[in-house]
């Protein structure tokens, strides 16, 4: 068994949790470097796992897999293996991460430190909460996350999916219930704690039903392997084999249910009109980099299990699901965006421009054409990017001016134009312009969605204008006009800030002019997909003619 | 050599963008530098072209594959044929021109690095468009001449109205960018490619319907850039934008583009009339539309917008025409390229001169403080509407003439619309003339109390002025002499000759008339007694006129408004229903919980109670079970 | 009639019990004899050595195989030696070990009269407030006599799961209650409460208990025998020699199943599942957290056992007719528990309404009748147990002024005043909803997994949807600790004796390792799954 | 005479004990009527080993009875502690602790 890569990958993350929480409570900076450290680490982590990935045509499906037996009685074992969609994904999870950690550098500093800007000291808790160790906390939950999300895009079997796919939701919950943005509607601290725990509530519950629901699929699908084949299995890769061999038949009925099961889950995750409605309070109550790390990172997982798990374990049901999630994708577009036109709050209405945005991914899952899944790969990665940058930016406005309301800003780009600058380009690559990665996946997208869709194709180009309005709309509001009261000493991106938002802007280029490494480590792991759901993509009217160029 | 010839201006945009304070002296000269060495390239490419023959001449270069997935090959390749060669001079050699002029016309702003980088990412755009080999990387350009256009419109973002309108021109845009994408989306579902090659010359293969459809989609995104019906309504309000801008963005090059794309795509057209008949509609509306537009506006550069406008209507109804027309309305574009530019300087030159003062009714009198400006504006005038030997007269001819060689009714009604609009011609640019060169000065302080001191500008903007005079005095001659620019274009566009009930030299003369006719007209309202500066109410048609024909208040009625209900009450809905739902579910389980709790009342015997019941249910239970 | 002759007991087979019973004894003896100094000494040696003792004896017997194929009935046919029961025992004696130090600690309380003292009552007798009291309490005394309760209690609990015929059932039921009665009365503070926690668990407990027993006599009336082994030979109708006498009242089904369904309820009132639960809130609200902690895990798991025993060994036969009826009780149990558990306001009672959800899960372990099913239960039931006593070893380290603080709106912020012990009473609240990586969640998934295997899809989907309702007041409590402001006039958290940081340590310890790395104890229980005829 | 009717006599007690308890306020008598329940059982377990000619129902039997006592033994204490410090054996006033 040669070095357990993945696992590596994200063991680093974790230990790094373990270290950072540990740190002595003065000792934020410290804590603060050594996170930084560990996700760097991780980034090296996942640049080995790239390169060792074989993109030949030969290559294996699952590659640098590992498989460890667990917990036999229940058939769970520790196996992990990437395809191009989990590569992606993981790379993913390991870049954003230090840009986060960078970005939410003064985010979690104890209201009394004047480094967070915040007013003085809350009197009689200083020594009550002498042990409270918020930075390290905060530093060490961001951590924990990306350990458990790299693990579920590496785990090849379902139970251990499962396991990852639910403990992420406790320090996804501590993050945000516990670091707001001092800056909400609510004016007094107790009413943001409020509104804060009210909204993470609310993602632990509705994420939380989605698994239980799943946890009741996962155990079905148990009990069909069970019953059918030798032994009980969740090994992804044993079930597909042996469907594929024709011992494996969940039965029409049986089949829907399960994909019914696993759907819900992920269709929350990724939140998929009608399920929504927590990803606006998470990330209006979260700080941006949390909000980045639940829309970028989080529910991708969401958007990966379908195309891993829903397609992949129960093809008929997909299919004949097919037409009510494309109507639910489409209706997550146009709603999402004409949404985001109605908010008053700058990150409630980027976390409805991610809705819409996701409506895209799910449309290209289920538009079952190698365009359009592969579109949804490269529109997961680069939604995360442009997300992250448009949603960091916004983030530093929000800390500089203390609110989150739209109305409170205007004219910013005269005192801080870079801070603008960039706050425009985030803007344009989440209205996907050309040149930037996003109208590279969203064009994917629409071509996979329109040969197999035409009217589902046409819709979604509404989209495309929608998004345009939004950006447009919020640019306008909040950077160009007269100077609004209360903005003259509004300071430009700090270099810290700079170097966070620089690299990403400069990701999103290149992703938009070369996106050609990334196809390549996807296309293939789409075509096994497809060929799960023995699809192929429709042939154009005139065949002819491909052999033009 | 090609992909040079984007490269440098792009360059010298992300330069300028990333570079900061330390450009802030020198950015300028790099920025036009930069355009000037595209020009010079062009240059080279032009001679290098001319020394090939008839098929040879179309170059091309295939950098890399762009977007490889399955049977989608999408390649940024470029394709440099006559008809691209013809743009790329065009656009070079203006757009180095108003690089020129904008040094002296922006000297004193504080973000002119960025305006030049603007303009630099701007010309790399259009070119990137015009170089293209397929749809998909002609509509990356397409959009990036949207943004740049977007942030020249806004440059002056603290104005809230520069804003608003740069936000209009993109989303407007973005609408007509909707109809390229859709197109694209259909070639690749019929001929599996989107590049230029296969599909047109595949284009016969298919059905007329697909034809049609991609047509019309194809002249959704026309309109959407040359501000045709219906979606004209952002031009207007460009002119927020510095006016080098306009005069290179929204008159010479990008809003042509919508000219280009349906030229390019003549194969496609040539196959489906009925998309054909619908271009020729939508230039004669926008035709008559902008003239009438531009009779009304006081604002010497919305004036001129309208003017562009319906120039652009003339080039649509060509193209529209097909093979017949194809040829005449690139013909059109260049010459309207240099003389509408030589307008916009000029208004640009004089507003310069006037404390960016712009309405025309507080002009007058001009001519004597920059003469420069008169002479160079005077000559770009009479090219536009078409006095005979200039420019315009040429072109603008042909293209009359080929509306009269449709034959029929239709024929004589496109003619007939094409004279009137020459008529109007004539009658707005002659108001703009008289306007603001001729009459007593009607000038006052303005709120600062500074009085306006008219002077000719630097020379940095009055030579550009001087070489677009002679480019639109002399190209129409040179174009026409022995039909060079037929025989140049006739490769790649084809060339058609329709049956005219009327003559080559009837038509010049009708042209000439109505012409005359217009001049006489303004000179009758303008002319013979002083104008008076406040504008007076005039009739209705010139009251909607003002109003660009009520475009604004049409989309707003119809549009506008009925988003903002739209979101509105789907914002109302999203909490109350969707989230409802959930927080009802919630809360009716607590209640439910509240409602069983009292159960536990404290009583032990009311406990026993339930647990005598329990047992009594147990047993029963246990009993039917077994009776079944 | 036969001469009568010595029955032969297999000393070393019930070793367990009987080290147990003769330490409880022996406590009763040095109340007795020991000056009161020493009592409390001596009494926390002697149990603490006892269950150690007995649990190493457990082990033995185990490893000694006769957890598998040594597996063999006792007494006389009176006690079970096999798997499940020295499972069981094990987990019990653990419980009661842990629960030992739980009542030991004398850091919580402040020191009276310059006598540190425990959490229970120094003259139980006494009128609260009275002048005998106060005299007790001046004298510094503590009742020392928990521990020797303690020890018959774990007795009773340790025959419970291995009662082999109705007779030692029954006994062995009585033998657990009757001390759990007297210790709930034992509080030192909050007598009234305690006292009607006595007075409300004894009356139903009995009342309980007669049913139980006049299932006995029914049973009995149907088979004419009390051993297991025989009845249910009778049931599954091939009795080894029919005497005439029988014939009148033999295989008279109506005997066997309303004597069946009394002896069910009987056990479904010790487990505390619906409508049998009302007791639990009252009495582990009243009760001395201590005892609480111990009854919650201990009870339930001797009574599973028994339940288990009972239906696996006599009634499989009736199988067809007790499964439906079992589905209903657990679907009640695990929705009612979750649901009342919302709107609770006081730590105990949400615990104690938990505890009737968590009854719900197991049952649905229960009614699926395969192996599988019995080593879920069992692995359940090591689980929970450690959880639940982690949970109100924490409990009661939560003080203020007038003791315990367990109302939730004093806990507001704990998170931010003690940041280690919320984080482990968080840990054991995501155990109890059953997350990923905590005992709860392989203890859960394990029970679904064997319902559904047999069959009973149904449950799984309503006992997942119980879950989610549960996750919800868990995760309040959570949102209380860490997200709320701190009051000022809060709770502080008191630093405790080893004794009970060992307890609280240990749970910690087993939840985590029972939720990442449960294989091992699975296969335990997995041997442990099949009963002894 | 047909023992049968002894048993009938025994569910009868038994009833009538649950009524009790279901009923009376008094704990002390509410314990006597859980008294009347085992007895019940009791006599029940005797007709039966009667019925069946085995000794294990009247081994059962003094069980019971035995364990009946130890309960009379605990239960008692508490009655009384309880009445002593509320001054009253009502089984109703001890309802402090409710929903």
């Amino acid at each position: 068994m040669s070095f357990p890569l993945l696992t590596a990958t994200a063991l680093t993350p974790a230990i790094g949790a373990v270290a950072t929480a540990a740190v002595p409570a003065a000792r934020r900076t410290v804590a603060k470097w050594l996170a930084l450290l560990f996700s760097l680490a991780t980034v090296g982590f996942a640049a080995a796992v790239l390169l060792r990935f074989d993109t030949g045509s030969g290559a294996d499906r699952y590659q640098l897999t590992e498989s460890r037996s667990w917990i036999e009685d229940f058939g769970v074992r520790y196996e992990l293996g990437v395809d191009g969609i989990g590569v992606a994904m993981i790379a993913l999870t390991a870049v954003l991460i230090p840009f986060l950690i960078g970005a939410g550098w003064h985010d979690a500093d104890p209201p009394s430190l004047p480094a967070s800007g915040q007013e003085g000291p809350r009197e009689g808790e200083a020594p009550a909460t002498r042990r409270w160790r918020p930075t390290q906390g905060f530093f060490a939950l961001i951590l924990m996350v990306e350990a458990m999300v790299i693990l579920s895009f590496a785990a090849t079997d379902i139970f251990l999916f499962y396991i990852f796919f639910e403990a992420m939701l406790i320090p996804m919950y501590f993050l945000i219930g516990g670091f707001g943005d001092r800056a909400g509607e609510q004016d007094t601290e107790e009413g943001q704690a409020r509104q804060r725990s009210y909204a993470a509530v609310k993602f632990l519950l509705y994420n939380l039903v989605g698994g239980l629901v799943m946890l009741a699929a996962v155990i079905g699908v148990y009990v069909a392997t069970a019953d059918q084949l030798p032994e009980g299995t969740f090994s992804l890769q044993a079930i597909l084999e042996a469907r594929s061999a024709g011992e494996l038949d969940f039965g029409t009925a049986t089949e829907r249910w399960l994909f019914l099961g696993f759907f819900v889950a992920f269709a929350i995750k990724a939140p998929l009109w009608p399920l929504h409605t927590w990803l606006p309070n998470a990330m209006g109550e979260s700080t941006a980099p949390v909000a980045v790390l639940i829309t970028a990172v989080v529910d991708k997982v969401g958007t990966f299990a379908m195309l891993r798990f829903c397609l992949g374990l129960f093809p008929e049901a997909s299919d004949w699901a097919t037409p009510v999630v494309i109507v639910l994708a489409l209706v997550s577009i146009i709603y999402g965006a004409l949404l985001a036109l109605g908010q008053r709050d700058i990150k409630r209405l980027i976390a409805y421009a991610s809705i819409s945005h996701f409506g895209f991914i799910v449309l290209g899952i289920f538009a079952m054409t190698s365009q359009g899944q592969g579109g949804a790969t490269l529109y997961m990665v680069n939604h995360g990017v442009a997300t992250a940058a448009l949603m960091l930016v916004a983030g530093f406005l929000i800390a500089r001016r203390g609110s989150r309301l739209i109305s409170d800003y205007g004219g910013v780009q005269k005192t801080a134009p870079v801070l603008a600058g960039t706050f425009l380009i985030g803007g344009l690559a989440t209205l996907s312009l050309p040149g930037l990665g996003p109208f590279v996946s969203e064009f994917l997208v629409l071509v996979g969605t329109f040969s197999r869709y035409k009217a589902a194709g046409i819709v979604a180009c509404a989209g495309i204008v929608l998004a345009a309005l939004y950006v447009l709309i919020l640019y306008q509001r909040t950077m160009t006009g007269p100077l609004k009261p209360g903005l003259e000493k509004l300071p430009d991106l700090r270099v810290r800030e700079l170097t966070v938002v620089a690299p990403l802007i400069a990701l999103l280029i290149f992703l938009g002019v070369y996106p050609q490494p990334l196809t390549d480590i996807v296309n293939p792991a789409v075509e096994h997909t497809l060929s799960d759901v023995d699809q192929s993509d429709p042939e154009p009217e005139l065949p002819a003619v491909e052999a033009a160029p | 050599m090609i992909g040079l010839l984007v490269g440098a201006p792009l360059l010298g945009a992300a330069v300028l963008l990333v570079g900061g304070r330390l450009l802030e002296r020198t950015g300028h000269w790099l920025a036009t530098a930069l355009a000037a060495v595209s020009l010079v390239l062009a240059v080279t490419l032009f001679l290098d072209m001319l020394g090939r023959e008839g098929e040879e001449r179309a170059l091309h270069q295939h950098l890399f594959s762009w977007i490889p997935v399955a049977d989608l090959q999408a390649d940024v390749a470029f394709r440099l044929d006559q008809l691209s060669m013809t743009f790329v001079l065009l656009i070079t050699s203006v757009g180095t021109l108003i690089h020129l002029y904008s040094i002296g016309y922006m000297a004193h702003d504080p973000r002119r690095r960025r305006f030049f980088a603007y303009l630099n990412l701007f010309l790399a755009a259009m070119l990137l468009l015009v170089l293209a080999d397929n749809y998909l990387l002609l509509y990356v350009g397409w959009e990036g001449v949207g943004l740049a256009s977007f942030l020249l419109i806004g440059f002056w973002q603290h104005k809230p109205s520069a804003a608003t309108a740069a936000k209009k021109a993109f989303v407007v845009n973005r609408v007509g960018d909707v109809g390229l994408s859709i197109a694209i989306l259909l070639m690749f579902t019929t001929f599996g490619t989107f590049a230029f090659e296969p599909v047109l010359a595949n284009a016969n293969e298919t059905g007329e319907g697909t034809l049609t459809a991609i047509g019309l989609m194809l002249l959704l995104a026309a309109c959407g850039k040359s501000a045709q019906v219906p979606l004209q309504s952002w031009l207007g309000d460009a002119m927020e934008g510095p006016t080098p801008v306009s005069a290179l963005i929204h008159a010479a090059t990008m809003v042509t583009a919508g000219v280009y794309l349906i030229t390019r795509s003549g194969a496609i057209f040539n196959a489906a009339p009925d998309a054909q008949t619908v271009v020729i509609v939508v230039g004669a509306v926008t035709l008559l539309f902008g003239a009438i537009v531009g009779c009304a506006k006081d604002d010497i550069k919305k004036a001129l917008a309208g003017s562009t406008m319906s120039q652009i209507g003339y080039m649509m109804l060509a193209a529209g025409l097909g093979p017949v027309g194809y040829v005449f309305a690139i013909m059109h574009l260049v010459t309207h390229g240099f003389f509408k530019a030589g307008l916009f300087l000029g208004a640009g030159s004089v507003m310069h001169g006037m404390n960016d003062e712009v309405d025309m009714r507080r002009y007058g009198g001009l001519r004597k403080y920059m003469p420069i400006t008169f002479v160079t504006f005077g000559l770009a005038y009479l090219a536009i509407i078409g006095f005979p030997y200039l420019s315009g007269y040429f072109s603008k001819d042909e293209i009359i003439y080929a509306g009269f060689s449709q034959g029929g009714a239709e024929g004589w009604i496109l003619g007939g619309v094409m004279l009137l609009g020459a008529a109007l011609t004539a009658y707005y640019m002659t108001r703009i003339m008289l306007l603001t060169f001729f009459g007593e000065k009607r000038w006052q302080p303005d709120a600062q109390g500074h009085e306006p001191h008219p002077h000719e500008s630097p020379l940095s903007m009055t030579i550009p002025m001087m070489v677009l005079a002679v480019g639109s005095v002399g190209a129409g001659f040179f174009f026409d002499s022995g039909e060079r620019f037929v025989h140049w274009l006739e490769p790649v566009t084809g060339l058609g000759h329709g049956d005219s009930p009327v003559s080559h030299g009837t038509v010049a003369l009708a042209a000439t008339g109505v012409m005359l006719l217009g001049v006489v007209g303004a000179w009758w309202q303008y002319g013979r007694r002083p104008v008076p500066v406040v504008a007076p109410a005039g009739r209705w048609i010139t009251r909607a006129a003002r109003r660009d024909l009520l475009q604004d208040d049409f989309n707003h009625a119809v549009l506008v408004r009925p988003g903002n209900y739209l979101t509105r009450g789907l914002v109302y809905l999203d909490h109350k229903l969707v989230d409802g739902v959930v927080n009802g579910t919630a809360a009716s389980v607590g209640g439910l919980s509240g409602r069983l709790r009292r159960v536990q009342n404290g009583f032990a015997r009311s406990y026993a109670v339930s647990m005598f019941g329990g047992a009594a249910v147990l047993v029963a239970a246990t009993l039917l079970m077994r009776a079944v | 009639m036969n001469d009568l002759q010595a029955p032969d007991i297999e000393w070393v087979a019930l070793s367990p019990s009987l080290i147990v019973f003769g330490a409880a004894i022996l406590g009763v003896l040095i109340e007795a004899f020991l000056p009161r100094k020493q009592r409390y000494y001596a009494e926390v040696a002697v149990s603490t050595l006892a269950l150690a003792g007995a649990f190493a004896a457990v082990v033995g017997l185990a490893a000694g195989g006769h957890a598998s194929g040594e597996a063999q009935v006792a007494g006389m046919g009176a006690l079970a030696v096999d798997g499940p029961a020295l499972f069981l025992q094990g987990v019990i004696t653990l419980v009661g070990l842990v629960s030992v130090f739980l009542f030991a600690e004398r850091r919580l309380e402040p020191a009276l009269h310059g006598a540190s003292v425990d959490s229970f009552a120094a003259a139980p007798a006494a009128v609260p407030g009275g002048p005998a009291e106060k005299e007790a309490v001046r004298a510094g005394w503590t009742t020392t006599e928990i521990f020797p309760l303690l020890l018959f209690a774990v007795g009773g609990m340790l025959l419970f799961p291995a009662a082999n015929d109705l007779l030692v059932l029954f006994i062995a039921l009585e033998v657990l209650s009757l001390p759990l009665y007297l210790l709930c009365a034992m509080a030192r503070r909050r007598r009234l409460l305690s006292q009607e926690a006595a007075v409300k668990y004894f009356l139903l407990g009995a009342f309980a208990s007669a049913f139980l027993l006049f299932g006995v006599a029914l049973l009995y009336g149907y088979a004419g025998t009390v051993s297991y082994s025989g009845i249910a030979e009778v049931v599954s109708g091939e009795p080894g020699a029919i005497e005439p006498g029988l014939a009148g009242t033999m295989g008279n089904d109506a005997l066997l199943l309303i004597g069946g369904a009394m002896l069910v309820m009987g056990l479904l009132f010790k487990v505390g599942a619906v409508p049998f639960h009302m007791w639990t809130p009252d009495v582990y609200q009243g009760a001395p957290t201590p005892v609480t902690g111990f009854m919650a895990a201990a009870t339930k798991v001797a009574a599973f056992g028994a339940l288990l025993r009972l239906l696996y060994v006599v009634l499989p036969g009736l199988r067809w007719d007790w499964e439906p009826v079992l589905w209903g009780v657990t679907i009640a149990s695990m929705v009612g528990g979750a649901i009342v558990a919302i709107t609770q306001t006081d730590v105990k009672r949400l615990l104690a309404y938990s505890s009737i959800a968590h009854a719900g899960f197991i049952l649905a372990g229960v009614v699926a009748v395969t192996e599988d099913g019995v080593s879920s239960v069992l692995f359940y039931l090591g689980a929970y147990s450690f959880v639940t006593l982690g949970a109100f070893a924490v409990v009661t380290l939560v003080r203020d002024s007038g003791g315990e603080a367990t109302h939730l709106s004093k806990w507001a912020g704990l998170g931010r005043r003690s940041p280690l012990l919320a984080s482990v009473f968080a840990l054991f609240l995501l155990a109890f909803a059953g997350i990923p990586l905590t005992s709860g969640f392989a203890g859960k998934f394990a029970v679904f997994r064997a319902a559904a295997d047999a069959g009973a899809m149904g449950l799984v989907v309503v006992g997942v949807l119980a879950s989610a309702i549960a996750a919800f007041f868990y995760i309040r409590v959570i949102v209380l600790m860490f997200f709320s402001e701190p009051k000022a006039d809060g709770p502080s958290v008191v630093i405790p004796s080893p004794f009970t940081s060992t307890v609280v340590g240990l749970a910690a310890v087993v939840t985590v390792v029972l939720g990442v790395a449960p294989q091992y104890f699975l296969d335990l229980a997995g041997q442990a799954g099949v009963f002894v005829h | 005479m047909n023992p049968e009717n002894y048993l009938y006599l025994s569910a009868l007690l038994f009833t009538l004990g649950a009524c009790g308890v279901l009923l009376r306020r008094n704990a002390i008598v509410v314990f006597m009527c859980v008294e009347l329940m085992l007895n019940a059982a009791n006599l029940a377990l005797v007709t039966f080993s009667r019925m069946h000619g085995n000794l294990d129902g009247q081994i059962l039997a003094f069980f019971v009875m035995v364990v009946a006592a130890a309960e009379v033994v605990v239960g008692l204490a508490i009655i009384v502690t309880v009445y002593r410090s509320r001054h009253s054996a009502s089984v109703d006033d001890a309802s402090l602790m409710k929903l």
